[in-house]
C-alpha cells in the first residue's frame, strides 16, 4: 500500500513539474517533450487506479498519436527548433491568478467532499470486461464517436487542404 | 294489406328459380362494352376503324347475349306455366287434404327446381302460397336470376355486386342492346369525320357498359353507380363538341340537374338501406309489402327517389337539362336522351316498385305524387313542343312528355302499360330522333322553320321511316304506341264513363290529362312533319346542290326502327280484346315482364274498354286534324313555303301572345335555375362566404397575429424598455460609460481575454457556490 | 410472425432520415447523384412497405403487428413503440407511394429558386416524420413526429413558395404549432389523470394502446372534456376543420407542387389520423359529447369549403378549398362514431390523398406551362394539350366522387353512416347532417365541373392559342400520375381491400376491454341521458380494477 | 490510496492547463495545454470509476481520449490554415471576434 503512495507522490511531482515545464518552457520542441512525460505519467495513474485498458490506450493514442501530430504541427508552423521569445502572452500574472484561484477552489471543495474516500483495493479491470461494456451498454456513444472521429477526419481534410 | 289483395284477387305466388346458362352469365353483356371502352381507349386510334369495329362487335355480341338470355327467360316462364297446369291438377285431386296438399307441392317444387329446371340453387324455395288465378292464366312465379359475390365489407356489412335477371331486366337489356346495336352502326356514318370520332365510340360503349350495369343491378348501391355513370356518359357525350361555350354549359346543366336529383337518390336509397337492412332489391321489396318498414319512412324514401326521377327522367321541374342535352351527337340523343337513360328513372321505380307501391299507398288513393309529376309533365312538355323551331328540341320535350306518360303509369299502379310504353316509346322515338338526324345530316342544321320543308322529295326513306314512328307516338292504331298508351289510360283506374277499367285507385286527373297529352302530341308531331317534310325547300345548301337521302348506314337503322314501331305494340295485346279467348298471344308482354313474385305488389290489372280505346283515338285524331287543317291548309294556302300564320291567334288575342311568350320562355324555369339559383350561388352566396372566410375568419386569425405581435411589441417597448428597464437604465446610464470603456476594453475580439473571463466567472461562481450553498 | 420483424417499422421510419442526411453530405454539383441518392431511399423504403403489405396479416389486422417496444424517455414513462395496424397500413401506404412520386415528378419541375439537394432532402425528412406519426404507438413519439412534418414544410413555403410565401409560410406554422401546443396540453393532462395501473403496471404513460385500452376511463367526465377538446383544437387545425382551416389556401396556393401533393395528400390525414386513433379511442365519453359538434363543423365544413370554391378565380385555390370540404366529409365519418363511418373516413383519407393530390399536380403542371392559373385566362386545356385535359377531367370526376371512381367510397359511406350514427347521438340531428352533406355532393359537382369548363374546354384564349411551351404530358410526369390514376380507378371499382384492411382495427378502437375482459359499450346505449349513466357506470369500474 | 489524491493531481494539471491555455499566445502551445487538460478530466474519470466500482469511468476515459484525438486534429488544421493564412500562429493577433 504504501509501496504505492511512494509511487503515486513520485509520479505526481514528476507529473506536475513536467506540467509546469509544457507551459512555461520557451522551446516549443521542448514542450511537446514535456508533454510527453506528463502523459506517460497519466498512463501510470491510471495503472495505478487498476485501469489497465485505458493506461495502454493512454500510451498508444497520446505518446503514439497526439504528441508525434503536435509535433508535426510545430515543424509546419516553421517554429524554430531552438527558443522562442514570441511564444507568451505578454501579461501572465492574470492567467496565473486564475489558475491559482481556481486550484484553490477546487481543492477546498475536493477535500471537503472526499476527505477519506478509500479506493477499493482488488479493483483491476480487463480489456474483455472493457470492451464488453462498450459494445453493449455504450454503443451508441461508441458509434456517436466513430462517427465524430469520421468527421473530424474529413474536417480537418477539408480545412486543412490547399484551394 | 289484406284489403288490398281481396281487393286485387292476387297474393304472393308460388316461386320457383329460374335459371339457364345465359341468364346466369348476364353479367357478360355489361362487360363486353366495358372491354370495348377499355379497348378503343389504348388501341383505338390505330385501329382501321379507329375504334368504332370493337365497339360494334362488342355491342352486337351483347345483342346476341340479350337475345339468348329473353329466349331462355320465355322457356323459363313456359316452363313454370307448364307446371301450373301440373299443379292444378293436383289441386283439384287433393283439394280435401290441404296441408298434405302443401308438403307434397312443396316436394314437387323443390324437385321440378332441380331436375326439370336444372338449377342447383341452395337457397329454400318458398312457398308462400298456392298458384292463383291472374288474369286468366295460372302461373308460378319465377325467382330471378340473382349471381352475386361480395364487393366490399364494413362495419360488419357485406356489400354485394352481382346481377339480378327476371323478365323487366331481360326486356331492358334487349332494348339497351338494340337500340344501342343500331346507334352504333348509325354513327359511323352521321359522325365520320368527326374530330373525336374515336373518343365517340369510346363513350359510347361506355355508356352502354354502365347502362346494362345499372339494368342489372342486384342491388340499389348497384343502381346508384350505375346511375351516376350514365350520367356522366350523358355528360361526355352532350359535351362531345366542348369548344363551344354553349355545348359544355348544356352538358354542365344536364350534369348538376342530375346531381340535384341525385341527392334525392342518395338520400332516398340511405333511408331504404337503414330501414330494410339490405341492399338487395328483394330484400327492400319484400320488406316494403311486408310492412316491416313503416309507412312514412316509404313515404320519405319514395319522394326523395322521385325527386331522383325527376331529374333522370326529365320530369318537370327539373327536365330543363333534356331539351339543352339536344347540343350532343344526335344519335346520342337518340340512344342516351329518349330510349335509355333517360328510363332509367322509370326502371328504378319498376324496380323498387314496392316500395313506391306501398310508400305511395298507389292501391287504395286516388291521387300521389308521382301521378301528378306525370301528368304535370306530360301535358307542360307536351305544350312546349309547341314553340319549338328545331326539330331535335320538338322531339325532346316530346321525350319528356312521354317519359310523363311512363311516371304517370307507374303513379296509378300500371305497372306493365309503364314499362310496356318504355318498351315501345324506345323504338319510335329511337326512330325519330335517328330520323331527324338524317334530315339534319343533309341540311346541315337543325333549324326546322329556315332550313326544312319540303324534305319528302328529297329523303323518301327517311320520310317513310319519320311518317311511321310518328303515328306510333301519336298512338293511333294499330301502332305501337296506341296499345302502350292505351293501357296507361285504362290503368288509370275506373272512370264510370268507360266502364269497368277496374284500375287500382281512381286517378281521374291523371286520365284526363292523360288523354290532353294524346291531342298534344298528335298536334305537334303533325306540326313537325308539316316543317320538315311538307311545304317548300326552305334552306340554303351552300352550293352542295339539293339535299340528298343518307348513306345505307343510316337508312337500314331507321328502317328497322320502324318495323319495331310498328309491331312492338302487339307484343302486349290485350286480353279479350278482339276475341275475348284465353288464346296464348295475348299480353304475352306483360306475362313474361311483370314479375310474379314475393318482391313485387299486388297490382291491379285494368280491363281493356272499347269505349276508352275509341275515345282516345278520337281525340288523338282531333288533334291530327286540327294541327293539319292549320298546316296543310291554312299555312299553305298562305304560301308553300310559310312556316306560320302571319295574322295568327297571337296577333289577335293577348291572352294568347302571353301564353305564347310564356312557353318561349320554357315556363321561365331556366331563368329560375341558371339566372336566380346556380349564379346566385356561384354569384353573391359563394362571394358572401368567401369574403366571410377573408374579411371575417380569416381576417380574426390574421388580427389574432397582429394583435400579439403589438401587444409583444407594447410589452417590450413600454413595460420592458421603459419601467423595468428604466430602472436598469437608470444605473445602466451611470455605468454607460463605464460599460464603453470596458468595452473598448474587454471586447477587442481577443479569444485569450474572453477565455480568461470565463474561467474566471467560473471560478468565481464555483466559489460562491461552496461559499453559500 | 415466426421470425422477429420488429426492425421492419423502425427501419421504413429512417431510412428517409439517413437517405437525407447522405443527400446534404453530397456537393451540390453532382446533382445526379443527389436525385439517385433520394428516389433510391424512397424506392427503398417503398419496397419495404410492399413487403409488408403483403406480409401483415390482414387476419389480424385489429391488433398492432411489426411493434417494437424499447425505452426511450424513462423518467416520463415514454416509450420508443412503433407498430402497425389496420388503420395506419392504408396511410402508411399511401405516404409511401406519394412521396416517391413527388419525387420523379420534382425531377423535371425543380421549382424556384432551383436547390435540389435541399429540397430532397426536406422531402425526406417530411416522409420520416410522416410515417413516424402514422406509426408510432406513443403519445410523446407521435407528437415528436407530428411536430418533425412542420418544420421540412414550412421552409419548403418559405423558400420555394410563391409570391405570398412568408405570410403563408409563418401563418402554416403559427397556426399548426398554436394546434400543436394545445395537442401537448392534453396529452400531458393524459398523462397525469390517467391511470394506468387499471391495464398495466405503470400508473402515468403515454402509451396510446394502454390510453386507449381503459387507462383513461377513470377521467371525470368534465376534465375528458376539456382534454377533448385540447386535441379537437390540435387535430382540427391540421385537418383543417372549419373555422381553423384559413391557413390551408393560404399554404396551398403559395406552395411549390410537391409541398401542396404531400400537403394535401398526407399531412392533412395526421389530423383526422390523430381523431381516429387517439382522441376518439382514449376518450370516448367526451367525444360522444362533442360529436354532434363535430358533426355540425364538418357540415358546415361540405358547405362552406365548396361554397369558397365556388368564389375562386385562381384553380390552385380552389382545389385547396375542395380540400376543406372533402375533409368535411372525412369528419362527418368520423363524428358518427361508428365503425362504418371511421372505415368510410379512413377511406375517405386515402382516396382524398389520391385525388387531390393529382389535382395539385396537375395544377403544378398547368402553371408551369400557363404561367398563370387564373381561370379567367385559361382555357382549352383539351384543344392544346388534350391528354393533360382528360386526366384532369378524370380527377375532377374522381374529387366530385363518381361511383366507380375511389372518391365515391369515401363520401358516400360517409354520408350512409350519418343517417344511423352510434345510438348515443341524437339520431334526428345526424339525419340533418346527412341531408346537408348530400347538397354539398351537388355543390362539388358544381364548382368541379364549373373549374373543368372554364380551364379545359373552349378554345384555348388569344394569348395562349399557339403557345410553344403548353405542351402535353411529359415522361416523368406520366411516371409520377400513372399510379395515382390507377389506384384512383382500383380502390373505385374494388374498395374491398382498404375496407377489409381497416376493419378489425376500427371495430377494435370502438370497443372497450379492461385487460381484455369486455365491458359494456357506452356508445351503443340508447341516448345521451343513458350514456353518461353508462358512462360513470364504466368509471366505476375503471376505478375498481386499479391495482 | 485515498481518493482524493488522483483528484487533487488531476485538479493540478487542470490549472495548468488553464494556465497554460490563457499564457500562450503561439496555437499549438495552447492545444497541449488543452491535452493536460483533458488528461486531468480523464483521471478524475477514471479515479471516481474505481471508486464507484463503475465501468462507465474508463468508457469514458476511452472515449474522450478518441475525442482528444480527433480535436487535435482539427485544431492543427485550423492552426495550420491561420498559418497558412497569416504566416503567423500568434493568437493574439486574431481579433476577428471583436465586438
Amino acid at each position: 500500500m504504501v509501496a504505492q503512495n511512494v509511487f503515486f507522490g513520485i509520479m505526481a511531482l514528476i507529473m506536475i513539474c513536467a506540467a509546469l515545464k509544457v507551459v512555461r518552457t520557451k522551446n516549443v520542441v521542448h514542450a511537446a517533450l514535456w508533454l510527453v512525460v506528463v502523459l506517460g505519467g497519466v498512463a501510470g495513474q491510471f495503472l495505478l487506479l487498476g485501469a489497465e485498458f485505458v493506461g495502454v490506450t493512454q500510451v498508444l493514442v497520446y505518446i503514439g498519436a497526439v504528441v508525434v501530430l503536435l509535433l508535426f504541427g510545430v515543424m509546419l508552423t516553421k517554429a524554430s527548433l531552438g527558443e522562442e521569445a514570441d511564444l507568451n502572452m505578454p501579461n501572465r500574472t492574470l492567467p496565473a491568478i486564475i489558475a491559482a484561484l481556481m486550484f484553490g477552489v477546487m481543492t477546498y471543495a475536493l477535500i471537503d467532499t472526499f476527505r477519506d474516500t478509500e479506493l477499493p483495493r482488488e479493483s483491476v479491470t480487463n480489456a474483455a470486461t472493457v470492451s464488453d461494456s462498450i459494445f453493449a451498454d455504450y454503443i451508441v456513444p461508441f458509434e456517436a464517436v466513430s462517427v465524430l472521429l469520421l468527421a473530424a477526419l474529413i474536417g480537418a481534410v477539408v480545412v486543412a487542404r490547399k484551394e | 294489406m289484406v284489403a288490398l289483395s281481396a281487393l286485387a284477387g292476387e297474393g304472393p305466388t308460388s316461386l320457383i328459380q329460374a335459371g339457364g346458362w345465359f341468364l346466369e352469365k348476364a353479367w357478360i353483356i355489361p362487360a363486353l362494352p366495358a372491354i370495348s371502352f377499355v379497348l378503343i381507349l389504348f388501341f383505338g386510334k390505330r385501329m382501321k376503324y379507329k375504334g368504332a369495329e370493337f365497339g360494334i362487335i362488342s355491342i352486337a355480341v351483347a345483342f346476341i347475349f340479350a337475345i339468348c338470355c329473353v329466349g331462355q327467360w320465355i322457356g323459363q316462364v313456359n316452363n313454370a306455366d307448364s307446371y301450373t297446369e301440373k299443379q292444378q291438377y293436383h289441386d283439384e285431386e287433393k283439394h280435401s287434404d290441404k296441408a298434405a296438399h302443401e308438403g307434397i307441392l312443396n316436394e314437387e317444387i323443390q324437385r321440378t327446381s332441380f331436375n326439370e329446371l336444372g338449377v342447383a340453387s341452395s337457397e329454400e324455395i318458398v312457398v308462400s302460397a298456392l298458384a292463383e288465378e291472374k288474369d286468366g292464366y295460372s302461373s308460378v312465379g319465377i325467382k330471378p336470376v340473382i349471381e352475386r359475390f361480395t364487393w366490399w365489407e364494413s362495419g360488419g356489412r357485406s356489400f354485394q355486386v352481382g346481377i339480378m335477371v327476371d323478365g323487366l331486366a331481360v326486356m331492358m337489356l334487349f332494348v339497351v342492346t338494340a337500340i344501342s346495336l343500331l346507334v352504333h352502326i348509325y354513327s359511323t356514318e352521321y359522325v365520320a369525320g368527326d374530330r373525336r370520332y374515336t373518343h365517340y365510340f369510346a363513350f359510347l360503349s361506355l355508356f352502354s357498359a354502365s347502362m346494362l350495369f345499372f339494368v342489372l343491378s342486384e342491388n340499389i348501391l348497384q343502381t346508384i353507380v350505375g346511375w351516376e355513370l350514365v350520367g356522366v356518359c350523358s355528360f361526355a357525350l352532350i359535351g362531345h363538341w366542348w369548344e363551344e361555350k354553349p355545348n359544355s354549359d348544356a352538358a354542365l346543366k344536364a350534369f348538376l340537374t342530375n346531381r340535384v336529383g341525385d341527392m334525392g337518390l342518395l338520400v332516398g336509397m340511405i333511408v331504404l338501406f337503414w330501414s330494410a337492412g339490405s341492399w338487395s332489391i328483394v330484400d327492400i321489396n319484400n320488406a316494403a309489402i311486408n310492412n316491416e318498414i313503416g309507412q312514412s319512412t316509404l313515404l320519405i324514401a319514395s319522394l326523395c327517389l322521385t325527386a331522383a326521377v325527376m331529374s333522370k327522367s326529365g320530369q318537370f321541374i327539373l327536365h330543363t337539362w333534356l331539351p339543352d342535352a339536344m347540343a350532343g351527337p344526335t344519335p346520342v340523343s337518340a340512344l342516351i336522351h329518349a330510349a335509355t337513360m333517360v328510363v332509367a328513372g322509370i326502371y328504378m321505380v319498376a324496380r323498387l316498385y314496392g316500395v313506391f307501391f306501398e310508400g305511395f299507398d298507389i292501391a287504395g288513393s286516388s291521387f300521389n305524387v308521382l301521378a301528378l309529376v306525370g301528368s304535370v309533365t306530360l301535358v307542360g312538355a307536351g305544350l312546349l313542343a309547341f314553340v319549338q323551331d328545331d326539330i331535335k328540341k320538338v322531339l325532346a320535350y316530346s321525350t319528356v312528355s312521354q317519359l310523363g306518360y311512363m311516371v304517370m303509369a307507374l303513379g296509378v299502379g300500371a305497372w306493365t302499360a309503364a314499362v310496356f310504353h318504355l318498351f315501345t316509346h324506345a323504338f319510335f322515338k329511337a326512330g325519330l330522333f335517328l330520323g331527324a338526324g338524317s334530315v339534319s345530316h343533309s341540311v346541315h342544321s337543325f333549324d326546322m322553320k329556315k332550313s326544312m320543308g319540303g324534305m319528302r322529295k328529297f329523303m323518301p326513306t327517311t320520310y317513310k321511316t319519320f311518317i311511321v314512328c310518328t303515328i306510333a307516338l301519336m298512338g293511333l292504331p294499330p301502332l305501337a304506341g296506341f296499345w302502350s298508351k292505351d293501357e296507361i289510360l285504362v290503368g288509370t283506374g275506373g272512370w264510370g264513363l268507360f266502364g269497368g277499367t277496374g284500375g287500382n285507385g281512381t286517378y281521374v286527373f291523371a286520365l284526363v290529362m292523360g288523354i290532353i297529352g294524346a291531342a298534344l302530341t298528335c298536334a305537334y308531331m303533325t306540326r313537325v312533319i308539316y316543317l320538315t317534310f311538307f311545304g317548300e325547300f326552305r334552306g340554303d345548301t351552300h352550293g352542295h346542290g339539293d339535299p340528298h337521302e343518307s348513306g345505307k348506314r343510316i337508312t337500314i337503322p331507321l328502317v328497322i326502327l320502324a318495323v319495331m314501331a310498328t309491331g312492338a305494340g302487339f307484343l302486349n295485346f290485350p286480353v279479350g280484346f278482339l276475341t275475348g279467348s284465353k288464346a296464348g298471344w295475348q299480353e304475352r308482354f306483360g306475362h313474361y315482364v311483370e314479375p310474379v313474385a314475393t318482391y313485387f305488389p299486388p297490382i291491379a290489372h285494368g280491363t281493356p274498354s272499347w269505349s276508352l280505346a275509341i275515345f282516345s283515338t278520337v281525340v288523338a285524331i282531333i288533334g291530327v286534324s286540327a294541327a293539319g287543317y292549320y298546316f296543310f291548309v291554312k299555312v299553305n294556302a298562305q304560301s308553300p313555303a310559310a312556316t306560320e300564320l302571319t295574322n295568327g291567334l297571337t296577333e289577335k288575342s293577348k291572352v294568347a301572345k302571353a301564353g305564347h311568350t310564356l312557353l318561349k320562355q320554357k315556363y321561365y324555369l331556366d331563368h329560375l335555375y341558371t339566372d336566380i339559383i346556380a349564379n346566385g350561388t356561384k354569384g353573391p352566396v359563394a362571394d358572401a362566404t368567401y369574403w366571410t372566410n377573408q374579411k371575417g375568419i380569416d381576417e380574426a386569425v390574421n388580427q389574432v397575429g397582429k394583435q400579439t405581435a403589438r401587444a409583444a411589441t407594447f410589452v417590450y417597448e413600454k413595460i420592458d424598455q421603459n419601467m423595468v428597464d428604466g430602472v436598469v437604465n437608470l444605473s445602466g446610464k451611470a455605468s454607460e460609460g463605464l460599460g464603453e470603456t470596458t468595452r473598448t476594453i474587454i471586447q477587442r475580439g481577443k479569444i485569450h481575454q474572453y477565455a480568461a473571463i470565463m474561467f474566471a466567472a467560473t471560478t468565481i461562481l464555483a466559489g460562491l457556490l461552496i461559499v453559500f450553498v | 410472425m415466426e421470425y422477429d420483424n420488429n426492425w421492419l417499422l423502425s427501419l421504413m421510419v429512417f431510412l428517409p432520415l439517413i437517405g437525407a442526411a447522405v443527400v446534404m453530405l453530397i456537393p451540390k454539383a453532382q446533382e445526379e447523384l443527389v436525385k439517385a441518392v433520394a428516389l433510391g431511399t424512397t424506392l427503398v423504403t417503398a419496397a419495404l412497405g410492399v413487403f409488408m403489405l403483403f406480409d401483415f396479416d390482414y387476419g389480424k389486422s385489429g391488433d398492432l403487428q411489426y411493434v417494437v417496444d424499447k425505452e426511450w424517455i424513462n423518467v416520463i414513462n415514454s416509450r420508443y413503440i412503433l407498430g402497425v395496424d389496420g388503420m395506419s397500413l392504408p396511410l402508411i401506404a399511401l405516404t409511401l407511394l406519394i412521396v416517391p412520386l413527388c419525387l420523379v415528378y420534382t425531377f423535371g419541375h425543380f421549382p424556384e429558386p432551383r436547390n435540389p439537394k435541399a429540397i430532397l432532402a426536406l422531402i425526406l425528412i417530411l416522409e420520416t416524420g410522416m410515417i413516424g406519426t402514422f406509426a408510432s404507438q406513443d403519445l410523446i413519439l407521435f407528437f415528436v413526429f407530428f411536430e418533425v412534418v412542420l418544420l421540412p414544410m414550412f421552409f419548403m413555403i418559405a423558400v420555394w413558395g410563391g409570391d405570398d410565401r412568408r405570410y403563408a409560410s409563418l401563418k402554416f406554422f403559427l397556426y399548426t404549432m398554436f394546434g400543436s401546443a394545445l395537442m401537448l396540453v392534453s396529452f400531458l393532462a393524459l398523462y397525469f389523470l390517467a391511470d394506468g395501473s387499471i391495464v398495466g403496471d405503470q400508473a402515468n404513460t403515454f402509451s396510446i394502446v394502454s390510453l386507449s385500452e381503459g387507462a383513461s376511463l377513470g377521467i371525470s367526465r368534465s376534465a375528458q372534456l376539456w382534454i377533448f377538446a385540447g386535441m379537437f383544437v390540435g387535430f382540427g387545425v391540421k385537418v383543417p376543420m372549419f373555422p381553423f382551416h384559413t391557413w390551408l389556401p393560404d399554404a396551398h396556393t403559395q406552395a411549390p407542387t410537391v409541398g401542396s401533393v404531400i400537403l394535401a395528400a398526407v399531412l392533412l390525414k395526421l389530423g383526422t389520423y390523430g381523431f381516429i386513433r387517439i382522441a376518439i379511442p382514449m376518450l370516448p365519453e367526451a367525444a360522444s359529447a362533442w360529436a354532434p359538434f363535430i358533426g355540425l363543423l364538418a357540415v358546415i365544413g361540405i358547405i362552406y369549403g365548396a361554397l369558397g370554391c365556388l368564389a375562386q378565380r385562381d384553380m390552385k385555390r380552389l382545389i385547396a378549398f375542395s380540400s376543406v370540404a372533402h375533409m368535411g366529409f372525412v369528419m362527418l365519418g368520423i363524428s358518427t362514431l361508428t365503425d362504418f363511418g371511421i372505415n368510410a373516413a379512413i377511406f375517405g383519407m386515402v382516396a382524398h390523398g389520391l385525388i387531390t393530390g393529382m389535382l395539385f399536380f396537375i395544377a403544378g403542371s398547368m402553371k408551369d406551362r400557363y404561367h398563370t392559373l387564373d381561370m379567367g385566362r385559361l382555357g382549352g386545356l383539351l384543344v392544346s394539350a388534350p391528354r393533360l385535359g382528360w386526366i384532369l377531367g378524370f380527377s375532377a370526376m374522381a374529387s366530385l366522387g363518381l361511383p366507380g371512381l375511389a372518391g365515391f367510397w369515401g363520401e358516400f359511406p360517409a354520408i350512409l353512416a350519418s343517417y344511423n350514427p352510434a345510438s348515443i347521438l341524437p339520431e334526428s340531428t345526424f339525419r340533418g347532417y346527412m341531408v346537408v352533406a348530400a347538397l354539398g355532393t351537388v355543390l362539388a359537382a358544381g364548382y368541379l365541373l364549373w373549374m373543368l369548363q372554364k380551364t379545359a374546354m373552349g378554345n384555348p384564349k388569344e394569348e395562349f392559342a399557339d403557345n410553344e411551351e403548353i405542351t402535353d404530358v411529359k415522361k416523368h410526369e406520366w411516371i409520377a400520375w400513372a399510379p395515382i390514376l390507377a389506384l384512383i380507378l382500383l380502390f373505385g371499382l374494388y374498395p374491398r381491400p382498404i375496407f377489409t384492411t381497416t376493419d378489425d382495427a376500427v371495430v377494435k378502437s370502438l370497443t372497450v376491454d379492461i385487460q381484455g375482459e369486455e365491458i359494456e359499450n357506452c356508445l351503443e346505449v340508447e341516448g345521451a341521458d343513458l350514456g353518461k349513466e353508462c358512462f360513470a357506470n364504466v368509471r366505476e369500474t375503471a376505478e375498481s380494477m386499479k391495482e | 490510496m485515498l481518493l482524493v489524491q488522483f483528484l487533487l493531481l488531476s485538479s493540478v494539471l487542470f490549472c495548468i492547463g488553464i494556465y497554460g491555455v490563457l499564457a500562450r499566445k503561439n496555437g499549438v502551445m495552447v492545444l497541449m495545454s488543452i491535452e493536460l487538460i483533458l488528461n486531468a478530466v480523464n483521471i478524475n474519470l477514471v479515479a471516481f470509476g474505481t471508486m464507484t466500482n463503475n465501468i462507465a469511468g474508463e468508457v469514458f476515459a476511452l472515449f474522450v481520449i478518441a475525442i482528444a484525438a480527433a480535436e487535435v486534429g482539427v485544431g492543427l488544421a485550423i492552426v495550420l490554415l491561420i498559418f497558412r493564412n497569416r504566416s503567423s500562429v500568434d493568437l493574439s493577433s486574431i481579433d476577428s471576434m471583436k465586438g
